[in-house]
């Protein structure tokens, strides 16, 4: 049960961690100044909520391990996060199309999460869940904004979605520490939220003009740990301080 | 209007000035304080903008989750700064694109201070202390300026700065109290930033240029030196505290003055930094049109979808 | 030609490929030869030079100095065997561009393993002893393959894939030797390319096409299960020596037939990869593509330079 | 003299080892095959003579430090390369110009340091330098061609040699270490190779109808440990296993 919370905590943090550090990437890089205090504030919230999971996480392990040595001292087979977050900032469609596909998600499984029966899990979702609907609101109004303005825009939101789409199924697998947490009442059957997603999804997608994509095939192995290569060059900056000073307090 | 009439309207705006009126973007001003509000205002606004990178630097690489958070934090309040600075100027006619357009051509300024790299993680509380501790000199003066909306800008500014302040002086106390390592990454910081924070306020007041009119306007209070004085004098305390030594051999407290002496400026390399050839200069540059040339695309589109919109809107509307 | 001239070459092209001479770029072929041998060769070549990019992937993370060294000599190794199988293909009057315009447009395949990501260190190890273990099986026999080109290539390529494929078990002696958290990682990454190389070996019997008139061309001397059952004859013993486990819960030695039994391979993932679906497909084109693409004014420039050269030469001269 | 011999060689084989790594960056990205190849086999050689090197400092600090802990364990404050070799390969052009003028002094440098009275340096020296001979061919073959293209290769390669030439000057710099070297014959005298450099590369740059550029303003700092802000992402993939997997063998 321990380890099993333990480890299903991480999968829920470690999407968040992910996306926050790409987000955070792009600080003083955006299109413009209001999405760079948009972006930066996105990253803000991830990092913080972040910072509640692990923090449970470290209380369940009760071994020691900070905060930052589970955020920052695990190898990159030990992260969890699905490969849709990892996914880099190749332009602003790729970066506000791996938002919009990760927040439709993260809405709908915090919406979930704020009924579980670990009182601190829900008292997380239920904080964040605030900040996400702010999220959701801002990468799908940016999906429409570039699906349904120019040519060029339509041609670079349509190829970033065809690109990431193949990571959105991985969202809906379970994991073993999934089902044991559904089991307990703890944890959200994230099956359940697939049909919900891709009709959100796809109702977005279609009121910004864009192609639905309809690939039969999609990607997984994140909530494995079997990420795909861009994952370690993203690890090597998170964790250099951690890796280069070690246990020392900042 | 005639020149009699102009006069006049001069002779009663310099006195609104005096009695501490606030003068706000629909008053008549003469042109020169409206160049030269736009002038400084915008270069202080793209030095918000600029200074965004060097921190932004150690964003993917910050030590803790705290301190990521807290950094975080911090470049946005500056994107912040940069935003409301922004709209002030364009409360005197000009464009954000122009404004933009003058920081890209090299014509508008920046702080020069944020062409020096971030080399090491200290760094971020050395700018926290430092950069933000001399900005905040320069700054205070300016909550009651005469132009009502940088006044108020102001304000906001210097209360966040102060917090950024602490809070870099604060990631400066934890290297100083931590390894050996930590504390030489401290040391190594305060070295390389004391000597540009001192230029960061300007040039000696014997080459300083336009100070006897922003007197007047209130946009300067205290001389360049003055300001620079009162930097050391705050500053040099705090390193004690810490046990940090201030790279400056000719330190020394003097007891008549009740202030400290201190060693000389490089302003070679000062010059060399404001001219366009400081270690970060090109490199600043290059991210800063990398990104509105890059964006160029986003904000068309989002302006092309506006647009769409407002069409459906009308034919709604019929 | 009379049809009967040409049956007359044909029967004459078969006798010299079974009296096992070499057949030569300007010698009289079918047509079928030479497309079936460009498409081969070709195929071999685009697998050289996108099998660059996994093992690329960690050049700049090697371990030790050593390893990058290694790592960089069998990626340049690579790159020299692609070089010489474009210039087999070539000899068959097809351009470089052509080649890679095939490969690039997704009309040309590449071997489906290096589809893969490169997930940790002992990638390097396992794509070594598993992925060159693999090739090498598939490709002494065509060291004496009828093309003379190709098999004279060929040559080269098998005695260096087989320094590689050492080299890659020494990886992967020095984890499985090495901490607990290093033969983890060696355990790992077997576990990860096992499957994988299995299908490197091709579909099976059943299910493969060309098979026939390869074997009558040399190209082919055994099916793809055969190789398949040597690679595995040959890996096991080389897993169970550093104490490492196959992946593979139904392996088992078979006395009677002197030879591994094994578990059933997931053909589903197989087409699923060479349809273009693996884990990176779209990855390594994208960095083909882009290499290519954004390469182009570099090679234009090459050319024009070389045209301005001769040109003067040419003025030079008269 | 032991101190200032180990900082010496560091000195020199930094160089050889951020140089190496940016070329290793490239493999399989280059503009052509044969680019692919000689820019891997560039890398091969500067890793190879890095090893001598680091090999012989290790030796010379005995005090258990690999070449590998060397190379790869110290602080960014601690590498003393200059700032011209551990500029990004922004394009084909900048990577080729930051070669070209690297190689020029490389050359002319290792061309003295076989006169050393330190037969280890000697030695490494001969045997780098035909190695860097082909290095120094290829670049300025490539700086020729680039410059004498086309107008958009000539433009390209002319913002580059703009961008990089600012960091020449600190090739002729003497450190501490150096001057200690000199006078011990040991180590080069940099400031005298100054005008046989810029002569050299002034009728390359010339040939290749380029302008060479006038600028009073140089960049140094490396020389000391102060480098660019590219320097810290290299470095957080160079030691990134190193970091992750302390005190293993490989």
């Amino acid at each position: 049960m321990k380890d099993n919370l333990y480890k299903y905590i991480l999968g829920i943090a470690d999407n968040s961690l992910i996306l926050g550090q790409r987000m955070g990437e792009l600080c003083g890089h955006g299109p413009s100044l209001e999405t760079d205090i948009a972006c930066t504030n996105i990253s803000l919230d991830l990092f913080g909520q972040v910072r509640s999971y692990y923090q449970y996480a470290s209380k369940i392990a009760g071994d020691g391990r900070t905060e930052d040595d589970i955020a920052m001292l695990r190898k990159e087979r030990e992260y969890l996060n699905v490969l849709l977050v990892e996914q880099p900032n190749n332009d602003f469609a790729y970066t506000m199309a791996r938002h919009f596909l990760f927040d439709v998600y993260h809405f709908l499984f915090l919406t979930e999460l704020q009924k579980s029966k670990d009182l601190t899990l829900a008292a997380i979702a239920t904080k964040s869940l605030k900040e996400v609907s702010y999220h959701q609101r801002f990468s799908s109004d940016w999906i429409k904004r570039l699906g349904d303005g120019t040519d060029e825009s339509q041609q670079k939101m349509q190829t970033a979605i065809d690109f990431l789409w193949t990571y959105t199924d991985e969202l809906f697998h379970q994991t073993e520490a999934d089902k044991a947490m559904v089991s307990e009442g703890i944890g959200v059957d994230v099956t359940k939220l697939k049909q919900a997603y891709y009709s959100k999804v796809n109702s977005i997608l279609e009121e910004s003009t864009l192609i639905i994509p309809e690939s039969k095939y999609f990607q997984k192995g994140g909530k494995q740990g079997i990420h795909t290569e861009h994952m370690g060059y993203l690890l090597t900056e998170l964790q250099y301080m951690q890796r280069a000073y070690p246990n020392m307090e900042w | 209007m005639s020149e009699e009439q102009v006069k006049n309207l001069e002779k009663q705006f310099e006195e609104r000035i005096a009695r501490d009126e606030k003068i706000e973007p629909k008053d008549w001003m003469p042109e020169k304080y409206r160049q030269t509000h736009i002038r400084q205002m915008s270069q202080h606004a793209h030095s918000e903008i600029v200074g965004m990178l060097p921190e932004g630097n150690w964003i993917t690489r910050a030590p803790s989750l705290r301190r990521k958070v807290a950094l975080l934090a911090k470049v946005q309040d500056e994107a912040g700064h940069g935003l409301y600075l922004y709209s002030a100027c364009e409360t005197l006619g000009i464009s954000r694109d122009e404004l933009y357009e003058q920081l890209h051509s090299g014509k508008a300024k920046y702080s020069s201070i944020f062409n020096y790299p971030t080399v090491t993680w200290a760094d971020m509380g050395a700018i926290g202390w430092l950069v933000d501790g001399a900005a905040i000199i320069n700054q205070v003066p300016l909550c009651s300026t005469s132009f009502g909306p940088y006044a108020r800008a102001m304000v906001r500014v210097c209360k966040e700065e102060s917090f950024h302040q602490r809070q870099g002086y604060e990631i400066m106390i934890k290297l100083a109290n931590g390894t050996p390592e930590q504390k030489d990454m401290a040391q190594d910081a305060l070295n390389r930033w004391w000597w540009p924070s001192l230029m960061m306020l300007g040039p000696t007041d014997a080459e300083s240029i336009h100070t006897e009119q922003s007197m007047k306007w209130k946009l300067k209070r205290k001389s360049n030196d003055e300001l620079r004085q009162q930097f050391i004098d705050q500053t040099v305390p705090q390193a004690d505290l810490i046990g940090l030594t201030i790279p400056d051999p000719d330190l020394k407290w003097n007891e008549e003055r009740q202030s400290y002496d201190f060693g000389e400026i490089n302003w070679d390399e000062f010059w060399q930094v404001v001219k366009g050839h400081g270690p970060m200069n090109k490199e600043r540059m290059k991210a800063r049109v990398g990104a509105w040339e890059g964006g160029e695309w986003v904000r068309d589109a989002a302006m092309a979808h506006a647009e769409k919109q407002q069409e459906r809107k009308e034919k709604q509307a019929v």
